[in-house]
This record gives structure tokens, C-alpha cells and sequence, in this order.
């Protein structure tokens, strides 16, 4: 069974038909690629997952259970946990807290552990907090406030915000966003050491060298619905794909437009 | 009465509209320029236009200290700090005008003597009628005002994004600051005509401005013109219906309830957008 | 000590209590200007409790407290939609509801011969349980700053623990809350309740020193001072709503010169501090500056060069 | 026809200009590249007014506008499309391009903004629509529109292609080398390396607040801009 089953997701706003009857099924383990020009529904299908908004139309499925209209702190309890295109860290807050935070009802947390001032357990989880600015090269930072941090750190702050939930499926949103071609590659380097335990994960970006690295299998959205999908060399040399998304001068130049090297 | 709630909420709305914060000191420039009117009559036992004319010079005059001191003085960002300062100014307002004003009651002169006329079977004091004609005619030239000139033009740019105005070449502060004055001003008018036809001022009427106008403009919809007329007239008329069947306390209980009840069935005002914008709007929220 | 400077440590002490639970809600991320209606329900409910039913002080409290929280998570569950000015307006308008059904209410029982309890605009005046048991001023005193030392204690250990970092991260971003499986819904209502019954607290005392509460006592005046305690003594500590109190009772109450011009000293101070500092004097950097350096840490704490 | 001399711009304490020096010639356009946080997008902030630089000097066509206000500089002649394009949501298009208008008097401003719909056919049909409802590569368009309006000598354009996908990029840059030719000279902010030096006839790098290169195109290879442009960031990260 796929970790993630999505069948027929719809979703409107208005007149707007922002995502027409999605369907896809990502597996245990795999990195899945979303792609698709600004506006054709990237973010709004992130955010039917979360639970940001209800679907207006069909059903998801993760690990089995539905949860399609679920409220979102229900469907982060079930082990989904995503980062923000927008960033969204708490300013006055350090990037240690920041990540120490999001560890809140972790499967197994309970009251008592919400109020803990120390102990045991919680000096665990503080120590587990320490180990993954390490991971995320963000040690030297560990008392900065967030809203202090240059921009590749925070995303790399977003993500170890994630991780530190132990999420079964990983959303990241544009995790390349706004960063040049060197600060692309040491995302990817993160990316792949996230994914390497197995951990499934969903990306959104318009990177394509970053998009055609780490993905197993990717899916392209246009005007809400989905047009291509299958392993990266296939899909990015879709005619129609090219024609919609990557632009028409993309056949002599190899689909390189977002300025990579 | 309504459209004298009507006219202090045009003033409360353009200021929050342009702003998107919220100025408690509203209600006591209002009642600084009706003082000053006062005095005028008073001392040198002026005329009813100078009096309207120093009650929208008095009121102009405290908003645009309001405005410099609260708004334009604290940075970007800081609605909370802006809106507490704003309170800090009304309490020194209110204790400069009772310095000022040692007695607290002070006539206000009349509009005139008028007798009550009647009109499709109702007999209705006739500065009633003329509150809502002069209502009407300000709401007409602020509609103008906004829609067919450039400081309207600018004044509605920087509504919505004072960064994007200043890339323009729009000088926003200075927008802010006429807007706020222009604001200021309207409820001077708004203050004098109320003043008027209650013939008695104290410096509690600064409270009692800024609470119509509050519950008028939240009635209508934040930042509406016409949702400021339709909130004020609705709170006019709920007022009237109240005092005549329960008594004056009761009067304030009913605004108030009607208030909390509006923002818990319908928080978006009498006007609210539909759910196709609100969806909109939550797009834009993520 | 002198009486007067026992009646400013009470008042201080008094409105520490709502400062705090001004205070609460703005960690929460909401802007309250009604928290003045809790203070009353509980000067109102605690005096009638001693004053009409002969209860002893002590368990008055708990009970205003209570009748109090309750109120107040009813209003925050029924404002749970509302955000920002729209929140700020509708505390008021419950504020402001309250004060004005305490004018129109009137209901006296007998006690001793005396007609007791809430009387219109006259107040809800003999509440005599410290003249009665012989409480003299600066035994409130203890008791005032006693109740004060426990509540600051639970601010402190709420701060560190998970539960002010909650409180603080719906504040800060109610959707990123939610996404890290917060139950926001429940935890405003619980933030709700506990500053009501904070204020409750403040009003239980107050009614108790006076022995005479109105209704005006609990006007919008008081519920902004609230807010303004908070603002400008700080939001990164639950020690700055207390500073914001200090400086305006201790203070200005102690300046002779000022008296006559108070509201005019204090709300220029408000102003002029407002414009260099919006998050009060000891906010979130500050604070969060001390503690590394109590720690002895003092590492890069700001960020490579901005954009 | 723009000329920076040495200008240093700060926030706070930090520095984020360090003493940029560079210059734009007319009917020309002219790149700026560099990593995040280098100050490019300062360096348009302080050129357009919005920051006051605390040394240096800036001149346009032989007059020296530093440190004026956004107002004087665009009545000047020089016109910004803001990083993130900025419309005004819940205005109609053709308001927007009103706003652009703004600093100028004179009784051409409908004329103009027909021809604006001329240029782009899109946002004619969009006329009376709210900013808010275009999808992003539209809004570029109005953002460039709206900064036309103002009839401007040298546009300068902070990061157009951010956020947009491919194909709208190419358009965008499409209809940059078409102003070009019309006779308006450019100053681009980008991060889209390939595209900038496609269209460039100079450019700049700027590392960490100081100008690191200039020249022409084809004075260095594409792949070695890019290493030279991103080395500086290599090492803060």
C-alpha cells in the first residue's frame, strides 16, 4: 500500500478551480518531485495535505486513513510535517526554540511532558534538539533568533523544524527558493541525507538540476491538474511538459533557466 | 442621531482604512475642536459657522498631534504599540481639556430654534433632518474625494501596500498625515452637529465618540464607507428603540450587546465580502 | 510603614494581577481590552460571596476565580473566530455590557439588618470580611504580594516549559501552530480562562481593601492600563507587566509634582517609551540577551548581515 | 547616465554597501548579479531613494539626487518594478497603472495607459479585474506597466523573474530587451544568471557589499561569472 494515496482532489476558491481532480500515489520511502509553473496549484495541494484547507472534492489516504477535511494539528499528529515557500519561523524566538517547540505532541507526548521543566526525558529531547542543528549545520546558530538568520539558514532552520517531529511524510515547499546555485547544491546534499533513512518526502521547486537530482519519481501541475508524471529524464523531456512548463526555447537549452550551473 | 453615528464612523473608518490601526484617540480630538467651539462661543459669543469652524479646526489640530505622535512616530508593524499610545494621548487630552475646563458641563450652542416638523406621519426634530443632509453631501464629496483625484488615488494605494505607494514617488507619510487630518475633520463636523442638538459638553464625550464611532464603523465593516453610514444608522435606530422601550441605561446595553453580537455571527459588518473574496483572502493567508 | 505607602503596594500588588492577565493574552497573540470585566466579576462575585453569604475570604477567592475563568473561556470560545482589532472590540463590548448590567442591576439581601449587595450605580458596598476578622491593611499586604510570588512562580515555570512556548507560538503564527499539532482551539480557550480568573484575583482583593466597589471602578480605563502595563514594560518576561505597573502607580503616584498632571506625565511616558521601544522595555531580544549572559553565554547571537 | 560613486548603506549597525561604485550607460542594459544577502537589492533601494546612503554619491544625467525622496527621483526619471512586484491587490489593473502615473501632471496619462494595454493584450482583457486576481507572471507585466506609466528614462528592475516558472520567464525577459530597444535604458537586479547575460550588454558582480567585476559579457565565460558571482557566498554560509 502507498503511504499517500490521493484520489480525484479538488479544491476551489471562487471561480477558481485551484487543483481539478488530482490523483497520486507516493510510496514508503521515495522522494517525489512536484513541479509545474507559478498558480497551477503546487502550494494549495500542500495545503489540502496539511489540513490548511478542506479538499472540495475527493479523498486522500495516508497510510490507510483518510484524511481528506481533517484540522491540521490532527493530521501533523499523524506524522506529517512540512516547511513553508513563505518561511514561516518565529522571529524573537532563537533557532534552538524554534525546533525545541515543534517536538509538542510527538506521539507518546502528554501533558506531563508539556509541562516538564526538566527530567530525564526532557533533557533527552533537548539533547535530540542539539543533534539535529549539528545535522543541519545550524550549531553555530543555535542562539540566534530566527528572524536574525540569512535566508539559506532559515530553511535549513524549516527543515530541522520538520525532522525533529519524526514525520512519516516530509512536504517541502520551494526548499531552494531565493538561494543561488552553490547554496542550491548544499540544500541538495541536506535534502539527500533527510531522505536517506528511508524517510519519504515530497518536494515543490522550480530548480530543475536540484528537482532532477534528488527525485525518484516527479509529477508536473498545470492549472490544477496534473500532465506528466513518472521518474525525472522521462518527464522532463516530455514534449508537452517542455511546451507548458519549461518553455519553447527549452530544447536548446536543456531546461536550464533557473540559473544553475 | 444615526447620521451623526454615521459621520463619526466616515472619519474612524478612512483612518483605520489608511492605516490599518486603530485610533482610540479619535473621540477625544473630536472633543478637543467641540471645547474649542465652545470657547468660542463662550468668549466672544461667535456665531453657529464659527463655531463649526473652530470645532473642525480644534479636532484637525488634536489629530494631527494624535497622528505625528502615535502613528507617524512608531515604527512599522507596531499596530498594538500605535493603538496604546493612542489611548496615552486621549488620557492627556481628556486631563488637559478638564485643566482647561474646570466646570466639566459647559453649554454648546444650539443650531436654532427649531420646531419639530413632520414628515410621513413621523414628527422628527428638524437638525435631525439637516445632520442627515449634511451626512449625505460629505459622504458624496468623500466618495469624489477618493475616486476622482490623485490624493484619493494615493490615499487608496497607500490602503493597501505603503511600500508599493512609495515606489511610486507617493510621499506617504505626508498622505497618512492629510488623511488623518481629513479624518479629524469629519468628525469635528460629525462632533458639532451632535453637540448641537445635545446643547450640553463634557470631556466624556471624548469616550462617547470614540464608542459610537467604534460600534457604527465595526457594525458597518472595518475600513467601508458606506458600511460606516449603514452601521450608524443601524445603531441610531437600535439606540432609539431601546431607551424608548427599556430606559436610558439600557440604551448603551443594547449598543453594546448589538456590537458583540455582530462580531461573533457576522465579524466581517453589515457589508461583509462574500465567501468567494474571503477564500481569496485565505489563499493569501499561507 | 505608612498607610499610604501600604495603600500603593496594594494598588501595585492589586493590578499586577490584571496586568499579568493583559499580559497572558497578548503572549496568545490576542489584544484584550475587556480583562477589567473579569477584575469586576471577581471584586463583584468574591464581595457578595463574604458580604451576602457570610463565606470566608478564602474560599470567596477560589470561587470568584471560577465564576470568573468561566466567564471568560465562554468568551473566548464564542470569540475563537476573531482576530486582532475585531477581538479587542468585542472584550470591550463584553466589558463594557457587564459594567452597564451592574449599573441596572439591583439586588439587596438582608443581612443584620442592612441591605447587602450589588445596588445600581451605588456599588456593592460592605464587604466588611477584613474589618470583620481583623485584617488590617498590611496584612493584605502579605496576602496580596504572597499570591502575587506564587502566581509569578507559575508564569516562570509556564515559560519554560513547552507550555509558553505553545502559548507563544499561537501568538506569534496561529497556522504554524496548528501545522505542528497544536490544538489551538483549546488552548485559547484555556488561556482565556486562566487570565480571566488572573484578574479575578486582583478584583478579589481590591473589593476586599475598598469595601465599596462601583461599577465605574471597572471601566475601559482600567482594561487599557492593563494592555499598557504589558506593552510598556515588556513582553519577553512575565516580570515586565509588573514593571509597567511599577512605574505608573509606584512611580508617578510618588512624584509630588505630577499630581494634577498625571494622565498627562503618564501618557506622554507611554508614548514617547511606545515610539522607541513597541515591545515595552524588557521584550523578547532583551530578555533573551539576559538570560545567555546569566547563562555566561555570548555567542553570535545576531545573524550574518541582513538582505 | 547614472553614475554611483562609493556609496555606503547601512541598517543599523550593519553595512550593507561597503562602497559600490558603478555606472549605466543610456540605451544600454546594465546587470547586477551576486548571491543573497550581497546588497543588490540595497543597491536598488538606495538608487530609488527608499534608503539614504550614509557616503557616496549618486547622480543621474549630470544631476546629483542622493539621498533625495522616492517623489524627486522618479520625477527625475527613473522608475523601480519593485522585487516581489508589489500590486496593489484590491485595485483594478487600470488603477494600478494610475498609481504609476502618480509623480507626473500633464493630461496624457489615459493615452498612455491605452498604449499600456496595447503592449500587453493580457491586461487589456484584465482592465477592471483586482491586481490580487492576476497570476503571477500577469502581475509582473502590470508591475512593469505600472512603472512605465511614470514615463521613465531608466527603469530599474529588481529580480523579475523571481518565483515565476520558465516559460513566463523568457516572456519577461522578452519584453525587457523589447523596452531596450525602444530606447530605455535597464539596471537588473537577477539571479537568473543564464537569462541576465543573455540580455546584458554590462554587468556588475557584487559580493558582500563591494563590487567584485565588471564588464561585458563576454569577458568572461558563463560558468566562471557564476563561480566568481557565488565563491563569496561559499564562504559565509
Amino acid at each position: 500500500m502507498a503511504l499517500l494515496d490521493i484520489n480525484g482532489i479538488g479544491r476551489r476558491f471562487g471561480a477558481v478551480e485551484a487543483l481539478d481532480g488530482i490523483d497520486l500515489r507516493v510510496e514508503e520511502g521515495e522522494v517525489f518531485g512536484l513541479i509545474g509553473p507559478n498558480g497551477s496549484g503546487k502550494t494549495t495541494l500542500f495545503n489540502v495535505l496539511t489540513g490548511v484547507y478542506p479538499p472540495s472534492a475527493g479523498e486522500i489516504l495516508l497510510d490507510g486513513r483518510p484524511i481528506g477535511g481533517v484540522p491540521p494539528e490532527r493530521i501533523a499528529r499523524m506524522g506529517l510535517a512540512r516547511t513553508f515557500q513563505n518561511l514561516r519561523l518565529i522571529p524573537h524566538m532563537s533557532a534552538f526554540e524554534n525546533i525545541w517547540l515543534a517536538q509538542h505532541r510527538r506521539p507518546g507526548m502528554g501533558l506531563r511532558d508539556i509541562l516538564a521543566v526538566g527530567g530525564r526525558k526532557e533533557r533527552a529531547r533537548r539533547d535530540e534538539v542539539e543533534t539535529l542543528l549539528e545535522r543541519t549545520g545550524l550549531a553555530t546558530r543555535r542562539d540566534a533568533f530566527a528572524g536574525d538568520l540569512p535566508l539559506p539558514d532559515q530553511r535549513r532552520l524549516e527543515i530541522a523544524r520538520a525532522l525533529v517531529r519524526q514525520p512519516r511524510l516530509l512536504l517541502l515547499d520551494e526548499p531552494a527558493g531565493g538561494m543561488t546555485p552553490m547554496e542550491t547544491q548544499e540544500m541538495a546534499t541536506l535534502i539527500r541525507a533527510v531522505a536517506a533513512p528511508g524517510r519519504t518526502l515530497i518536494v515543490i521547486e522550480h530548480k530543475m538540476d536540484l528537482i532532477s537530482d534528488i527525485c525518484d519519481r516527479l509529477c508536473v501541475l498545470d492549472f490544477g491538474r496534473k500532465i506528466a508524471e513518472g521518474p525525472p529524464g522521462r518527464v522532463l523531456s516530455d514534449p508537452e511538459v517542455l511546451d507548458i512548463y519549461l518553455g519553447r526555447e527549452a530544447d536548446d537549452n536543456s531546461g536550464d533557466d533557473s540559473g544553475d550551473d | 442621531m444615526g447620521s451623526g453615528y454615521a459621520l463619526l464612523a466616515i472619519g474612524f473608518t478612512l483612518i483605520f482604512g489608511v492605516l490599518r490601526r486603530l485610533n482610540l484617540s479619535y473621540g477625544p480630538s473630536i472633543m478637543v475642536g467641540v471645547f474649542f467651539g465652545t470657547f468660542l462661543f463662550i468668549q466672544f459669543q461667535a456665531g453657529w459657522y464659527t463655531v463649526l469652524v473652530g470645532t473642525v479646526l480644534g479636532a484637525a489640530i488634536a489629530g494631527a498631534y494624535v497622528e505625528r505622535l502615535c502613528f507617524w512616530a512608531i515604527k512599522k508593524g507596531a499596530a498594538v504599540a500605535s493603538m496604546v499610545s493612542s489611548f496615552a494621548v486621549w488620557m492627556q487630552l481628556e486631563e488637559g481639556v478638564t485643566i482647561a475646563f474646570p466646570d466639566r458641563t459647559y453649554e454648546f450652542p444650539a443650531l436654532g430654534d427649531f420646531e419639530l416638523i413632520e414628515l410621513a406621519g413621523l414628527s422628527v426634530r428638524q437638525e435631525h433632518v439637516i445632520m442627515l443632509g449634511i451626512a449625505a453631501i460629505l459622504v458624496f464629496a468623500l466618495h469624489q474625494l477618493l475616486y476622482r483625484t490623485r490624493f484619493g488615488l494615493a490615499v487608496r494605494a497607500v490602503s493597501e501596500d505603503p511600500n508599493a505607494a512609495l515606489f511610486m514617488g507617493v510621499n506617504t507619510g505626508r498622505v497618512i498625515f492629510l488623511a488623518f487630518i481629513l479624518a479629524s475633520a469629519i468628525g469635528g463636523i460629525a462632533g458639532y452637529f451632535i453637540m448641537a442638538t445635545e446643547e450640553v459638553i463634557t470631556p466624556k464625550f471624548g469616550l462617547q465618540a470614540t464608542f459610537k464611532g467604534l460600534i457604527a464603523m465595526m457594525l458597518g465593516g472595518m475600513g467601508s464607507v458606506p458600511g460606516a453610514i449603514a452601521g450608524g444608522l443601524l445603531l441610531g435606530v437600535v439606540e432609539k428603540q431601546a431607551e424608548w422601550y427599556a430606559g436610558a441605561v439600557w440604551r448603551d446595553i443594547a449598543a453594546f450587546m448589538l456590537l458583540f453580537a455582530f462580531l461573533i455571527v457576522r465579524p466581517g459588518g453589515l457589508l461583509a465580502q462574500h465567501t468567494a473574496a474571503r477564500d481569496l483572502a485565505a489563499l493569501r493567508r499561507v | 510603614m505608612d498607610d499610604h505607602v501600604i495603600t500603593v503596594l496594594n494598588n501595585i500588588g492589586g493590578f499586577s494581577f490584571i496586568a499579568l492577565s493583559a499580559y497572558l493574552l497578548l503572549l496568545s497573540g490576542e489584544i484584550s481590552f475587556g480583562q477589567q470585566a473579569f477584575f469586576g466579576i471577581g471584586a463583584y462575585a468574591s464581595g457578595m460571596f463574604t458580604a451576602m453569604f457570610g463565606l470566608s475570604f478564602w474560599i470567596a477567592l477560589p470561587l470568584a476565580m471560577l465564576v470568573a475563568g468561566l466567564a471568560a473561556a465562554a468568551v473566548g470560545a464564542l470569540t475563537l473566530r476573531l482576530r486582532g482589532l475585531y477581538f479587542a472590540i468585542a472584550t470591550l463590548a463584553f466589558a463594557e455590557t457587564i459594567r452597564l448590567i451592574l449599573v441596572a442591576t439591583t439586588w439587596q439581601v438582608d443581612v443584620d439588618g442592612e441591605p447587602v449587595g450589588p445596588n445600581g450605580s451605588e456599588g456593592l458596598g460592605n464587604i466588611r470580611w477584613g474589618f470583620d476578622n481583623e485584617y488590617a491593611p498590611v496584612d493584605f499586604l502579605w496576602m496580596i504580594y504572597g499570591s502575587l510570588g506564587i502566581v509569578l512562580l507559575l508564569f516562570f515555570l509556564m515559560e519554560r516549559s513547552r507550555l509558553g512556548s505553545i502559548v507563544r507560538t499561537i501568538g506569534a503564527d496561529r497556522l504554524l501552530a496548528e501545522t505542528q499539532g497544536i490544538n489551538v482551539t483549546r488552548y485559547k480557550i484555556l488561556v482565556a480562562g486562566l487570565a480571566g480568573a488572573l484578574a479575578a484575583i486582583g478584583g478579589a482583593f481590591y473589593a476586599h481593601i475598598q469595601t465599596t466597589v462601583y461599577p465605574e471602578n471597572f471601566d475601559v480605563m482600567l482594561g487599557v492600563h492593563s494592555l499598557a502595563y504589558g506593552l510598556i514594560g515588556g513582553l519577553g518576561t512575565a516580570v515586565g507587566p509588573i514593571l509597567g505597573v511599577l512605574l505608573d502607580v509606584g512611580f508617578l503616584e510618588a512624584v509630588e509634582w505630577i499630581q494634577g498632571y498625571r494622565m498627562i506625565a503618564f501618557g506622554g511616558l507611554v508614548a514617547v517609551l511606545l515610539i522607541f521601544m513597541p515591545r515595552g522595555i524588557l521584550d523578547e531580544r532583551r530578555v533573551h540577551l539576559l538570560r545567555l549572559m546569566l547563562r555566561g553565554r555570548r555567542p553570535d547571537i545576531h545573524g550574518a548581515a541582513g538582505h | 547616465m547614472l553614475e554611483i560613486a562609493d556609496i555606503v548603506t547601512s541598517y543599523g549597525k550593519i553595512e550593507a554597501l561597503k562602497g559600490v561604485s558603478l555606472s549605466v550607460a543610456p540605451g544600454e542594459i546594465t546587470c547586477l548579479l551576486g548571491p543573497n544577502g550581497a546588497g543588490k537589492t540595497t543597491t536598488m533601494m538606495t538608487v530609488a531613494g527608499l534608503l539614504k546612503p550614509r557616503r557616496g554619491s549618486i547622480t543621474f544625467e549630470d544631476r546629483n539626487i542622493t539621498g533625495r525622496d522616492p517623489g524627486h527621483i522618479v520625477r527625475s526619471g527613473i522608475a523601480l518594478v519593485p522585487e516581489n512586484r508589489l500590486v496593489f491587490p484590491d485595485m483594478s489593473v487600470h488603477d494600478n497603472l494610475r498609481t504609476g502615473a502618480y509623480s507626473r501632471s500633464d493630461n496624457e496619462i489615459e493615452d498612455d495607459i491605452d498604449r499600456m494595454f496595447e503592449r500587453f493584450p493580457r491586461l487589456d482583457e484584465r482592465q477592471l479585474q483586482h491586481a490580487g486576481t492576476l497570476s503571477g507572471g500577469e502581475q509582473q507585466m502590470l508591475a512593469v506597466a505600472r512603472a512605465l506609466m511614470a514615463r521613465p528614462k531608466l527603469l530599474l528592475m529588481d529580480e523579475p523573474s523571481l518565483g515565476l516558472a520558465p516559460m513566463i520567464v523568457e516572456e519577461i525577459f522578452r519584453i525587457i530587451r523589447d523596452l531596450n530597444a525602444e530606447g530605455t535604458s535597464i539596471f537588473l537586479v537577477e539571479q537568473n544568471v543564464h537569462q541576465a547575460l543573455k540580455v546584458a550588454h554590462h554587468f556588475y558582480l557584487l559580493e558582500q557589499g563591494r563590487v567584485t567585476f565588471g564588464g561585458s559579457p563576454g569577458d568572461l565565460e558563463e560558468d566562471e561569472v557564476i563561480q566568481r558571482a557565488y565563491l563569496g557566498s561559499a564562504e559565509t554560509t
